[in-house]
């Protein structure tokens, strides 16, 4: 037993199987929602496996529950990486649980696929070469955001009020960036153990604030909507992607969902409830096959999202897959499918998507408007992006480049 | 039961108190008590229930702070802190019986002498030689000790185990072993057959002279009371009614009336008691 | 009070007399606790060692684990077992020697400090800091009793966490930081796997906190922190300074808890407040409890439990098989639920926890077996 | 002063709740000499209860009755089943196994209704009434209001007014001699833990609505700071718990309107620190006992 | 003896704590309106025995029988409610509890409400400390005050049988002497039983008609309390004086 001479085959991969590995929440307060995320995943997978699998080999995905415990993060990827000897880890999800795992992922050169949290920290190549973000990142949507904002809310006081973390804080820069320094009138910060916020409206209130932005949990995206009702404060409500899924929103609110008319909000993946999207009706066929009796939303189709993307780098990576091999491919980039904005992926940016698209309620009825805006994370201009999205292949299962 | 031996010491503190009162809210638990316990004197102390007999020794343990009077040990002001009393050479016995239930019964006798262990924390910390000798030696003085008691078969159990008596000497070889030169009995004999309260009393007896011990006694049996005392005091409602030797502590009718009860009835320890130690 | 309640470790009947018994170990070692301990230690490290050699990486990292918990548990079962203090902010604690190695580490990488003296010197750091608080709160805890106690160590455990947030330009609020630590010494080859290094080094820091630590237990020190714990008053007339002796128990188990914190560090190469809520303070407790306070093999069973608890609860369930929709509902849950029933069954079927256990069984094979 | 004058009024709402909770501890504690860890636990999955029978029949009140109902039963359960055959010699190990009953809840309500928030409707409406400009209460704080002073008042009563009450209180103390003196000691704890679990559902309908809503873990951090409230105002006292609720919620308002939310738990660690140094048992403890 | 004379009949009773017992096959017979002084030495299982009778210790062999039917599933709280008051060793105050409270508790069960406030108020008549100090919480009292806290609170409950379990500890002479007067006083006017385990041997035995003597946890011998007082010999035998 002499760990000086390295393996020889790859970790994770046999002929006919891939075993890749995630942490999520799957239980504890944060598990909310995201807990949807690996099993649509995986119902993805299922169905891929049923259909063959990728270059004859089945995708095995192990996702662990980490009930968003930094702590139990470090033992779970650790199990996964050491013990089941994962070939990947794909999604890991949430900022401070998966930035402790960075280090050791690296070290042991495990590809750390597509994290699922807007945090910049995932864009790190030199530092961290086998790490790739999915999600648009914080601070690309606040630019997107304060874009809108400019546009239509010309004029008027503008206010934020955003998680205390990597979160809020970089989503404020965004906004900042295209409204300039000055203009933001009043600046909130919430944290997720302290579950009054109308301290923080209170104060927006008194500032006459006419626009909200918000960088919020989809819980506290409510409880500051349903706060400011209770105190006749009623802004404009413009909310970054994480906070402004319908569905779950409505969820919470109950009765209280008609607060929710007009809100603007950014996502970069299709609406579950369209059904007119190819992509959704596509996604929602295999899960309505391989995801058992969960509900099919926004979570399901993010999950399917990823992947798909993982598939499509799997094929790209070719028969031979290694690690080095997977990651040049992602490098590569080109990937497109449900996603409306772009991914970025190349060399010297490993970032996710680069943009979204606007949504707005309406009657009750969480709808894309405008064109997809894309831009970066430092000071470069908001752009439409025009090209089109491809529709899905007859059986949604990427073709093999 | 022999006291602990080991050289004659000086005959013990002298304790002088002043003018001590103390109140507990409304209640008057101690009103301008005076008292002296001379060098190798046993003192008992002797008052109805509620009279401020434990009082009083709290206020000389530091426990309760006096609202009046004051305290001299060996003609030197004493402001009494409990856990300083070890090291000025003052022990107590509590009511009941109060030994550490965690703590097997050798190992109470030696947490009584822990001042005068000498190794410090550090020496602990690293095992050093020096706390090793320590614990050895506290280790055999209170073997000797619980000897001398007759219960080193004991050393072992945990005082729940107990029977009472046994648990009472122990609290007892608990409090000498810290060799004090001033003790505070606080009704040793409570709960004690005939035969360990003569035990008892012969112990009290030869403190003075082999251990150089004074002795303050609080107890209800008058036959041991009077047996060992060399003076006397009574306290009722909080004052001192009478102070003097034994035979004129039990003569003064004040006394009778408030403590000892009608002397005519049979069903009174006091005499019948008297007859069977004659 | 009005009842007195009886250990319930203890005899069931007063003993005979029985003749000494002859001492069972050479003379030298029977005197001397250091020398005692330190063979006991020894011997100890080298089956460790032996095992590290044996285990898979993961295993030697579940190993250092238990090790860095190893050294919490210990400091807490002193503070609680036999000082009768109770802690619920142990996590904190833990969190203030992590985060105190994680500045001195990053900050000697800064400055290109690197060699063999970083990782004493930052972890002897964290002990000295976890130290300092632990007398802060010792303070207060020693005028405090019971729940009182309770809360404020719970108010700590809440607290620290969140420090991290509001001063986040050091500590980098929720995210934490990333600890630069160094790989294994070359001289132990190239690939040599790091989980292995990472035992070792928890593995050393865990057994010289119970050498320490069971030298204190065995001295005049270990004797009074009991002693405060059954009875203060007889405790001060016996001598013993009540408060300061409470808030010794508390920086020492601080130190230990401050040195457990640091190892994670080390281990997870990060740290972030998440890692140190309120829960872990609480699992802490958990583990010494069911381990058996009072004693320090206690704290070891609960520093094992700690690790190997979730771990079979995790692995027992994964050998239901369930359909994919009720497999949803239960991932997750159904090892939680196994888990706190596991507790529940533990705390009553053997109230003194896995030692206590152990030693029910040890004293009746030795009644069953009284012809030695 | 508007902005003070309206955190005063937010931070009394915020407390009124914490106070009904703390109420509970307090009930308990006095009832069975323990710190029920699990109370949060408890008292969520009686709301559930209350959530499931609001969902099929329309009706909040009816939905209320269930949760209180529940929550008398699931004490009732909980005492029998569990705590009565846990070893009382050390109040560690009843805390231990509250903290097991609390995996084991938070698990199994995990798996019944989904470890989603689900809405958590209110029976008055909970838009602030505002004089000038700044919003005071709501109607519903007012309803908050009532609930935790008709506990109070019959905690008060029970406590101090009946025989129960000091049964209640004699069992906890000393169960050996309560059976002496013909006591139902075991009932007693029973009803102890019944009317606690029912108070703490009480609560946790109340304050269930003003927070993010229905889940297993609703009343974890309720549970930490009416902790903290009834500490403040001593474990036995019930107008302790009401004072030491209002406070907590005042200083959580005050904190976070002007220093910012993430320096609330220092700020309660400071008002802790502050009161037991001064006060070791609380604000409305009772004398201290003799020592010798 | 008839047999309805008989309160407490003890057959055959093995108890004790754990492995060893304590109780070691002990018969006992106490007659209605006696006083029975149980002595012995320390340790020689007196307080085990009263704990048995009143169902704290449950016994590993033998039988109660008290007031004509067995006493084994009945539980403890019911027994003061059949006329069985065990006034514990150690007095048994709640100390966090009033003086007031404590005293309540001892009626609590009572139907007859009246009455038990007429015996509380008779209670604060006989011990007079007790009256002074109604709102002190229990432990705040004197070790004396508390022994006549606990004996108070039994007789608040009127009970047939009393077990008193070393009631002189830590009382003034002059407080002993009023009690046994007392129990002698409830003996005559109302038919009081009491089962009375003593250290203060002259004074148990100046108001027992009865007594027994336990050593090891066996009844070494019971005879009449006279006997005892009166027979040097036996005193010798079985008290060592
Ligand atoms: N801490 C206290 N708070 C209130 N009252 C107290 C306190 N300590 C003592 N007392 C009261 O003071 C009086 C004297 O009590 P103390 O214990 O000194 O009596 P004692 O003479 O020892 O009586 P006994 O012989 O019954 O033990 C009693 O009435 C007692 O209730
Ligand atoms: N809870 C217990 N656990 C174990 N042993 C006990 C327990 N209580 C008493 N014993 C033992 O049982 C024996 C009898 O004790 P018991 O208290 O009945 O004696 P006693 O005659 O009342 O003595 P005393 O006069 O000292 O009160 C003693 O040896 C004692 O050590
Ligand atoms: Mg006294
Ligand atoms: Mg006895």
């Amino acid at each position: 037993e002499d760990a000086n001479t390295p393996p020889a085959e790859v970790p994770g991969v046999t002929a006919s199987e891939i075993v890749i590995g995630s942490h999520m929440p799957l239980t504890g307060p944060a598990a909310a929602g995201y807990s949807e995320i690996a099993p649509a995943s995986k119902a993805y997978f299922d169905y891929v496996n049923a259909n063959g699998g990728v270059h004859g080999r089945k995708i095995t995905y192990k996702f662990m529950d980490d009930g968003y415990n930094p702590a139990n993060t470090q033992t779970v990827v650790r199990k996964l990486v050491l013990e089941d000897k994962v070939f990947a880890i794909l999604n890991g999800l949430g900022t401070p649980t998966h930035t402790g795992v960075l280090d050791f992922l690296k070290t042991n050169r495990v590809p750390d696929l597509f994290v699922a949290s807007g945090s910049r920290s995932w864009n790190q190549p030199d530092k961290y070469p086998g790490t790739f973000g999915f999600n648009t990142d914080y601070t690309v949507e606040g630019k997107i955001l304060a874009t809108h904002i400019k546009a239509t809310h010309a004029g008027k006081k503008v206010c934020f009020m955003g998680q205390d973390d990597d979160f809020g804080r970089d989503s404020l820069v965004g906004v900042e960036q295209v409204l300039g320094a000055g203009a933001v009138v009043a600046k909130e910060k919430y944290v997720t153990s302290n579950q009054n916020v109308a301290p923080q409206i209170g104060a927006l209130k008194a500032a006459g604030c006419e626009v909200v932005v918000l960088a919020t949990v989809p819980g506290f995206t409510a409880l500051s909507m349903g706060t400011a009702a209770r105190l006749g404060f009623k802004p404009a409500w413009v909310v970054s992607n994480v906070g402004s899924d319908y569905l779950t929103l409505s969820k919470v609110l109950g009765e209280g969902k008609v607060l929710l008319e007009g809100m603007v909000g950014i996502s970069n993946l299709p609406s579950p409830v369209d059904m007119s999207d190819p992509w959704t009706a596509a996604f929602k066929k295999i899960h309505d096959q391989y995801n058992g009796s969960a509900p099919f939303n926004g979570n399901t189709v993010y999950g399917m999202s990823v992947a798909y993307l993982f598939v499509q780098s799997l094929q790209a990576a070719g028969k031979d897959l290694t690690r080095e091999g997977l990651l040049a491919a992602i490098e590569k980039g080109g990937f497109k499918g449900p996603g409306l904005a772009p991914f970025r992926y190349s060399k010297d940016n490993h970032s996710g998507m680069g943009g979204g698209k606007l949504t707005k309620v309406t009657a009750g009825n969480q709808e894309f408007f405008g064109p997809v805006y894309e831009t970066d994370s430092a000071a470069g201009p908001v752009n439409e992006y025009k090209e089109e999205r491809p529709a899905p292949t007859a059986n949604t299962i990427p073709a093999a480049a | 039961m022999r006291p602990p031996s080991g050289q004659t010491h000086a005959a013990g503190h002298s304790l002088f108190l002043r003018g001590i009162g103390v109140r507990f809210g409304g209640l008057t638990a101690l009103d301008d008590v005076s008292l002296e316990v001379a060098p190798g004197q046993v003192v008992g102390v002797i008052g109805p229930n509620g009279a401020g007999k434990t009082t009083l020794f709290n206020v000389v343990c530091g426990l309760v702070r006096p609202t009046s009077g004051a305290l001299e040990l060996n003609g030197e002001r004493l402001t009494p802190a409990p856990h300083r009393l070890a090291g000025l050479g003052i022990a107590r016995t509590l009511q009941g019986v109060g030994l550490f239930r965690g703590l097997t019964v050798l190992e109470n006798v030696m947490a009584g002498a822990t001042c005068t262990a000498r190794a410090g924390f550090f020496s602990g910390l690293l095992g050093l030689p020096r706390s090793d000798r320590d614990e050895r030696r506290l280790r055999e003085e209170a073997l000797a000790l619980l000897d001398r008691f007759d219960v080193a078969a004991y050393a072992k159990a945990l005082p729940g185990t107990l029977p009472y008596a046994v648990g009472k000497r122990v609290a007892l070889a608990r409090a000498l072993a810290g060799r004090p030169r001033l003790l505070l009995l606080d009704e040793p004999a409570g709960g004690l057959g005939a035969q360990d309260i003569e035990e008892l009393a012969a112990l009290i007896t030869t403190l003075p002279a082999e251990a150089g011990c004074s002795v303050m006694l609080v107890e209800h049996h008058m036959d041991l009371v009077m047996q060992v005392c060399d003076r006397i005091a009574v306290l009722d409602f909080g004052r001192l009614i009478a102070t003097g030797t034994p035979q004129e502590v039990r003569d003064d009718p004040a006394v009778a009336e408030a403590y000892l009860g009608a002397e005519a009835d049979a069903a009174t320890p006091t005499t019948s008691r008297q007859e069977a130690s004659a | 009070m009005s009842e007195q309640t009886i250990n319930s470790t203890a005899h069931a009947t007063a003993p005979a007399p029985a003749p000494r018994r002859a001492p069972a170990l050479p003379g030298f070692l029977n005197r001397s606790t250091l020398l005692r301990h330190l063979l006991l230690t020894v011997l100890a490290g080298v089956v460790l060692f032996l095992l590290t050699q044996q285990l898979d990486p993961f295993r030697n990292f579940q190993l250092a684990t238990v090790a860095a918990y190893l050294c919490a548990t210990a400091g807490l079962t002193l503070l609680v077992g036999m000082n009768g203090q109770l802690s619920l902010g142990h996590g904190a604690l833990m969190a203030v020697g992590a985060y105190t190695v994680a500045l001195t580490q990053n900050a000697l990488a800064d400055r290109g400090i690197t060699g063999n003296q970083v990782l004493p010197l930052s972890l002897a750091l964290g002990v000295l800091v976890t130290m300092a608080a632990g007398a802060v709160i010792g303070l207060a805890a020693a005028r405090l009793r019971g729940p009182y106690l309770a809360g404020v160590t719970l108010a700590v455990a809440i607290a620290v966490p969140a420090a991290t947030v509001t001063f986040d330009e050091v500590f980098n609020s929720e995210q934490g930081l990333s600890v630069a630590v160094e790989p294994p010494p070359l001289s132990l080859g190239l690939y040599f796997p790091n989980e292995r290094w990472q035992a070792w080094v928890a593995l050393c820091g865990a057994l010289l906190t119970m050498l320490l630590l069971a030298n204190l237990v065995r001295s005049r020190v270990g004797r009074n922190l009991r002693a405060v714990r059954d009875d203060e008053v007889a405790a001060r007339l016996s001598g013993i300074h009540v408060a300061r002796t409470q808030v010794l128990a508390f920086v020492v188990s601080a130190a230990s808890a401050g040195l457990g914190g640091g190892l994670t560090a080390l281990l997870a190469q990060s740290v972030s407040p998440g890692a140190f809520s309120l829960t872990l303070s609480l699992f802490l407790l958990m583990a010494v409890v069911i381990g058996g306070l009072g004693s320090l093999s206690g704290a070891v069973w609960g520093a094992i439990l700690l690790v190997a608890l979730p771990d079979l609860t995790h692995d027992s369930t994964l050998l239901v098989s369930l359909s994919p929709a009720a497999a949803q509902r239960l991932e997750g849950n159904l090892p939680l639920a196994v888990f706190g029933l596991t507790l529940i069954v533990v705390m009553i079927a053997a109230p003194g926890g896995v030692q206590g256990l152990l030693r029910r069984i040890g004293a009746r094979a030795r009644r069953r077996a009284p012809a030695r | 002063m508007d902005r003070f004058v309206f955190l005063t009024f937010d931070g009394l709402s915020k407390g009124a709740v914490l106070a009904a909770f703390a109420l509970a501890l307090v009930l308990i504690w006095r009832a069975a000499r323990i710190v029920n860890f699990a109370q949060g636990a408890m008292a969520v999955a009686a709301a559930y209860a209350g959530y499931s029978v609001t969902t099929a029949t329309g009706s909040y009140w009816l939905g209320f009755a269930a949760a209180l109902l529940g929550g008398l039963l699931i004490g009732v359960v909980v005492e029998r089943a569990v705590m009565r055959f846990v070893d009382h010699a050390s109040p560690l190990s009843e805390v231990i196994v509250a903290l097991g009953l609390v995996l084991v809840l938070q698990a199994v309500l995990g798996m019944v209704y989904g470890n989603e928030f689900l809405p958590a409707g209110t029976p008055f409406s909970r838009t602030a009434l505002s004089v000038g400009d700044v919003p005071l209460l709501s109607r519903y704080d007012l309803f908050v209001f009532g609930a935790v002073l008709l506990v109070l008042v019959g905690l008060a009563l029970l406590f101090t007014r009946t025989s129960v009450g000091l049964r209640m209180r004699a069992s906890a103390f000393a169960p050996e001699v309560s059976r002496l003196l013909g006591v139902n000691v075991g009932g007693m704890l029973t009803l102890g833990w019944a009317l606690a679990s029912a108070v703490g559902a009480l609560a946790a309908l109340l304050v269930i609505p003003t927070e993010l809503g229905l889940h297993p873990h609703a009343m974890d951090l309720v549970f930490v700071s009416a902790f903290t409230a009834a500490v403040v105002g001593g474990l036995d006292s019930p107008p302790g718990a009401v004072v030491g609720g209002l406070t907590v919620g005042l200083i959580l308002s005050y904190v976070s309107g002007y220093l910012g939310s993430d320096v609330t738990p220092m700020a309660v660690l400071v008002l802790l620190l502050a009161v037991l140094l001064v006060r070791p048992g609380g604000l409305f403890s009772s004398t201290v006992a003799r020592q010798a | 003896m008839t047999a309805d004379d008989v309160i407490l009949q003890v057959n055959g009773l093995t108890a004790g704590y754990g492995a060893a017992p304590v109780l070691q096959e002990v018969d006992l017979t106490v007659r209605a309106g006696t006083i029975a002084a149980v002595l012995g030495a320390n340790g020689a299982g007196k307080t085990t025995l009263l704990r048995t009778l009143s169902g704290l210790v449950k016994p590993s062999g033998g039988e109660v029988v008290y007031g004509g039917r067995p006493l084994r599933d009945v539980p403890v709280e019911q027994l003061v409610r059949r006329g069985m008051a065990h006034v514990p060793e150690g007095r048994g105050v709640v100390a966090e509890l009033t003086v007031d409270e404590n005293l309540r508790l001892g009626g609590l069960w009572r139907r007859d409400r009246a009455d038990a406030a007429k015996a509380l108020t008779e209670v604060y008549e006989l011990f007079e400390p007790l009256a002074q100090r109604r709102r002190s919480a229990g432990h705040q009292l004197s070790g004396g005050e508390r022994q006549m806290l606990a004996l108070g609170r039994a007789l608040v409950a009127r009970p047939k049988l009393l077990l008193l379990d070393e009631p002189s500890l830590g009382l003034a002479p002059r407080v002993i002497a009023q009690i046994m007067a007392l129990l002698r006083q409830l003996r005559d006017t109302t038919g009081l039983t009491v089962l009375l385990v003593e250290q203060n041997v002259r004074s148990a035995l100046s108001v027992a008609d009865e007594a027994v003597v336990m050593s090891l946890g066996r009844i070494v011998t019971a005879t009449s309390a006279d006997r005892l007082r009166d027979d040097e010999e036996l005193r010798h035998a079985y008290l060592g004086f």
